[in-house]
């Protein structure tokens, strides 16, 4: 598909629960090496009650929608990833809420909203090691494809081309924030759990509008 | 796991059932458990809202009380609550004078109560908030602000209830409650490890002759891991590093919490206290308030940790205050 | 053994130590540290006394203060202190108006309470014993002479406390006292072992996945040892125990302790509480007063006991009226 | 020997110092199957406690001394069986006060006021399986040698003899009071640990008259 409507929404969240489903051993396992091992729980929790959130709602527009799948993440798992992931969707819902359909442009508009919310919210900067060092790239990315036009698909795999090769590279970082950071040196050569989460969720986005 | 507890899942709101049944003075608010609040809120007074992980008692919610907090919003095992139920706990307890938030420097509740203060500025209700960083263990000086809170958030919580109690304004209680804040050093030690209910196994693992020296209490790794020592050694290396962080001064005073980590008997804390008390003797600093006993636990975990906060004038004033919740009364003599 | 503590044979000695240097309200007589008594005692009123091995805290001597005791003899680890110290504590808390004991059922206690009895009364002392035996489990109805006494104890010593603080004369405070001893059920429940310092390894063994119903704080052998099971189903088969024993009967009324042996956090004796209420609300009895948390431990013991007291008139004002102990406070609503 | 003087009463103490000292361990364990393994500790104190409390005492009497050793105990060891033992050695001291010789008469004496005096204090019947099962028939062999006009010697060499039959036959009995009590059943097959107690002292007695 070339964009998401309101009415792809539900089954991009049917996707998301999954692949948070298929990988919750191993994101509990990565945030068990420097953490508290909470994180493949939260994450499977926040989307099973996203997509029931997203599959309740009457809204008409896909910003409205991924907003409340973001208020549904922020009670359902209020860690630190759930927050930042929560507060992501529901900032980057806001910055397309006018639209009725999501193209590439309005796709960069998200994750740049995204990507500033969990900017404010966590206070961290880029290389502090943590999801941003993901969500960054994949805005710069979005833009750059909407700039020169690309269509979402395209753009989309890009994204999730540069996230994953952002994620490799956060194993080169020491963690600054959250229970990691109290490992300082260990954490040198692991990658950031947080991040490895946002490259899951650019994947699965990717994944759905190839398929569709 | 050797725990009293029916399905894992229920852990939390199952002991919150056993509180309020308990206890009459707290109630709960928005039809949600975890959102715990005092059932005589004080019409005028500043509110004082705390919050986070289950699996410490009495702390958190222990010290909503006269005297001391108005509400809590009760996380899962060592997890940050939502920020909906802090802004929920906000609501309830805001009696117009605005409301200060005392909670823990964990990344998880700073982004949640920052959310729910945001949240409630909707609502035109002043929030402020004041983040306790008193373990002196975990980073170091000139990096205070990376610090964890651990049980001297007590005096912060002790400060900021008097204060509230005696009418001050938001401003006031605030000042006071991170004066308390910057006068307080925490050290703890660890012992053994604790089994977080829906994981089922120790946390961490510890030499059966090990102590480490300012674990975390939710097993973050602290500064050395040892042989276990004689107490007054182990006691001697805490009080080193408070001492070297604050100068108590000949002829100052302070006032002192001994905490147990939930698995280390009293007669224990007796002990360390017994050194403590001989330290701050041969530096001719008076101890005028002193606590021992279990303030912030983690579940079954032994070990102890020692807090000092450096008194003044008004710190004294609010520490003797008169304070009573259903997990910790202080009568003033 | 993992314990803060330096030289095991002084483990008693400096956590009496600790005790004195952070409690001005409570000294000893006769230059001998083991002999605790209050730093105010009052004149004219009746003296209580208790005693008995340490390792048990806040019992025995956490309840010497306001509105509780006046004195206890400080044994060593699960030791009985001997007839001498009860003696000394004895002469000095006697203000005229006569001692009473209230301990525990060991035959060590007894010997050497009988004997300390003996020897006051060449000074003319009167003295007389409420002996607590509150332990269901340790012999069967109609040998409740035999039975050991437990953290029911404390019902004993608050309505005695109370007794003579409001100025009754011996007969009265030994008859209060003994209402309450005969009307208190106590059932407990081990999981796991304590260490005895001077000894250095576990009291006895249990398995992983086992509980023992009924255990003595020392250790002594329960009525069951089985699989642990769900909190609700441990309360369950405990509280038909005290059900059986004494009807409570519609309408009527119960104090409640429920007491963590030591190493169960406090999270989990609320879980047991809740089925607690439920119970008794099933039955139309009013919990009129509840105490949770550690009132009688074996050191890191983990497990828990519940204690029952039917109430009446006079046992609920005695448990209402204030107390105040280093290790105890009770404010009257 | 064929009686005691207060001029005996040090050496007989070091006599059971030491017998307490070898039987430590020995206590130790069986006080530890159906007990709580203090008998062997508290014992070797008490009559170190003893042996110092006479060795420091100026009086002039068997009686007295041994009344000095009883307190000593009472403070150095207040457990059951160190109340009990305490009890005895006051209360037979005080029955032999008056004489400067203990032979056989006096030494039944003492042993009659111990035995009174133990189960004065601690309320058990013979047959309850406690030290008392040991210190009756030894106060029973005493008046009869007492009467018979038998020597001290002979007289102790035979309650010795008696203690140790009375003491294997405690193996038949059920424990009644103390720790012991809770195991019931289990405590039977054992010999009973304070008896045990009492045998040695006995013994120890025996052996000194003998050699002296
Ligand atoms: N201040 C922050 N800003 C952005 N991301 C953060 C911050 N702190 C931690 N993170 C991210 O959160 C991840 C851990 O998430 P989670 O397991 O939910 O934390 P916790 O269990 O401590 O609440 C880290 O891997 C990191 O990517
Ligand atoms: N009521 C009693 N009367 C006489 N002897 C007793 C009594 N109770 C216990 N004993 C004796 O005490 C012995 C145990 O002594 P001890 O180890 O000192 O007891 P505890 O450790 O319980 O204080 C028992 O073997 C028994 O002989
Ligand atoms: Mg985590
Ligand atoms: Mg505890
Ligand atoms: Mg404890
Ligand atoms: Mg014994």
């Amino acid at each position: 598909m070339q964009a998401l409507t309101a009415n792809d929404v539900a089954g991009l969240f049917a996707a998301l629960e999954k692949t948070f489903s298929d990988q919750r051993e191993f994101l509990i396992a990565l945030d068990g090496k420097v953490g508290d091992s909470d994180l493949g729980i939260t994450m499977s929790k926040s989307f099973t009650a996203a997509h029931a959130a997203v599959v309740a709602a009457a809204d008409a527009s896909v910003g409205k929608l991924f907003g409340r799948a973001g208020l549904s993440i922020a009670k359902a798992a209020p860690s630190t990833m759930g927050t930042l992931t929560a507060t992501g969707f529901m900032r980057g819902g806001k910055a397309v809420e006018a639209a009725t359909t999501i193209g590439t442009a309005e796709m960069a508009a998200f994750w740049r909203a995204y990507r500033d919310g969990v900017q404010e919210r966590g206070k961290a900067k880029v290389g502090d090691k943590t999801v941003l060092d993901v969500l960054d790239p994949i805005a710069v990315s979005l833009e750059a494809s909407a700039a020169a036009g690309k269509p979402l698909d395209e753009a989309l795999a890009e994204a999730a081309q540069a996230a994953s090769e952002a994620l490799e590279a956060t194993r080169l970082l020491v963690a600054q924030h959250g229970k990691a950071a109290a490992f300082q040196e260990k954490s040198r050569g692991l990658q950031d759990a947080g991040a490895t989460v946002a490259v899951f969720i650019v994947e699965t986005m990717a994944n759905f509008v190839k398929a569709g | 796991m050797k725990k009293f507890l029916n399905a894992p899942a229920d852990f939390v709101d199952e002991m919150l059932e056993g509180i309020y049944a308990a206890h009459p003075d707290v109630t709960y608010t928005n039809d949600d458990k975890r959102c715990y609040v005092t059932a005589h809120p004080k019409k005028g007074k500043v509110g004082i809202a705390t919050g986070g992980g289950s699996g410490h008692l009495p702390l958190f919610l222990g010290y909503v009380g006269d005297g001391m907090l108005d509400g809590c919003a009760v996380g899962g095992v060592f997890q940050s609550p939502s920020s909906d139920q802090m802004y929920e706990v906000t609501k309830y307890i805001d009696q117009g004078a605005g409301v200060l938030y005392i909670y823990g420097n964990y990344t998880g509740d700073i982004i949640n109560f920052d959310m729910a203060a945001e949240m409630a500025d909707v609502d035109g209700i002043r929030v402020r908030s004041v983040v306790g960083n008193d373990d002196a263990a975990s980073s170091i000086v000139g990096e205070e602000h990376k610090r964890r809170g651990v049980a001297g958030i007590f005096f912060v919580y002790k400060a900021a209830g008097a204060a509230a109690a005696e009418g001050l304004d938001l401003d006031e209680v605030v000042r006071l409650a991170d004066k308390a804040r910057l006068n307080t050093r925490t050290i703890g030690v660890a012992l053994s490890s604790c089994v977080v209910p829906e994981v089922g196994h120790a946390t961490f693992s510890i030499g059966d002759d090990e102590m480490e020296i300012g674990m975390g209490i939710h097993g973050e790794p602290g500064i050395s891991r040892k042989k276990l020592a004689p107490a007054d050694a182990v006691v001697d290396e805490m009080m080193e590093r408070i001492f070297g962080e604050q100068d108590y001064g000949a002829g100052g005073e302070v006032a002192v919490l001994v905490n147990g980590l939930g698995g280390t008997p009293r007669e224990e804390l007796y002990i360390l206290y017994r050194r403590v008390s001989q330290l701050f003797a041969e530096r001719s600093v008076k101890v005028r308030h002193v606590w021992i006993g279990e303030f912030a636990t983690a579940m079954e975990m032994a070990g102890a940790s020692i807090s000092v906060l450096k008194l003044d004038g008004e710190l004294a004033r609010l520490m003797a205050a008169p304070a009573r919740t259903p997990f910790f009364t202080h009568v003033e003599r």
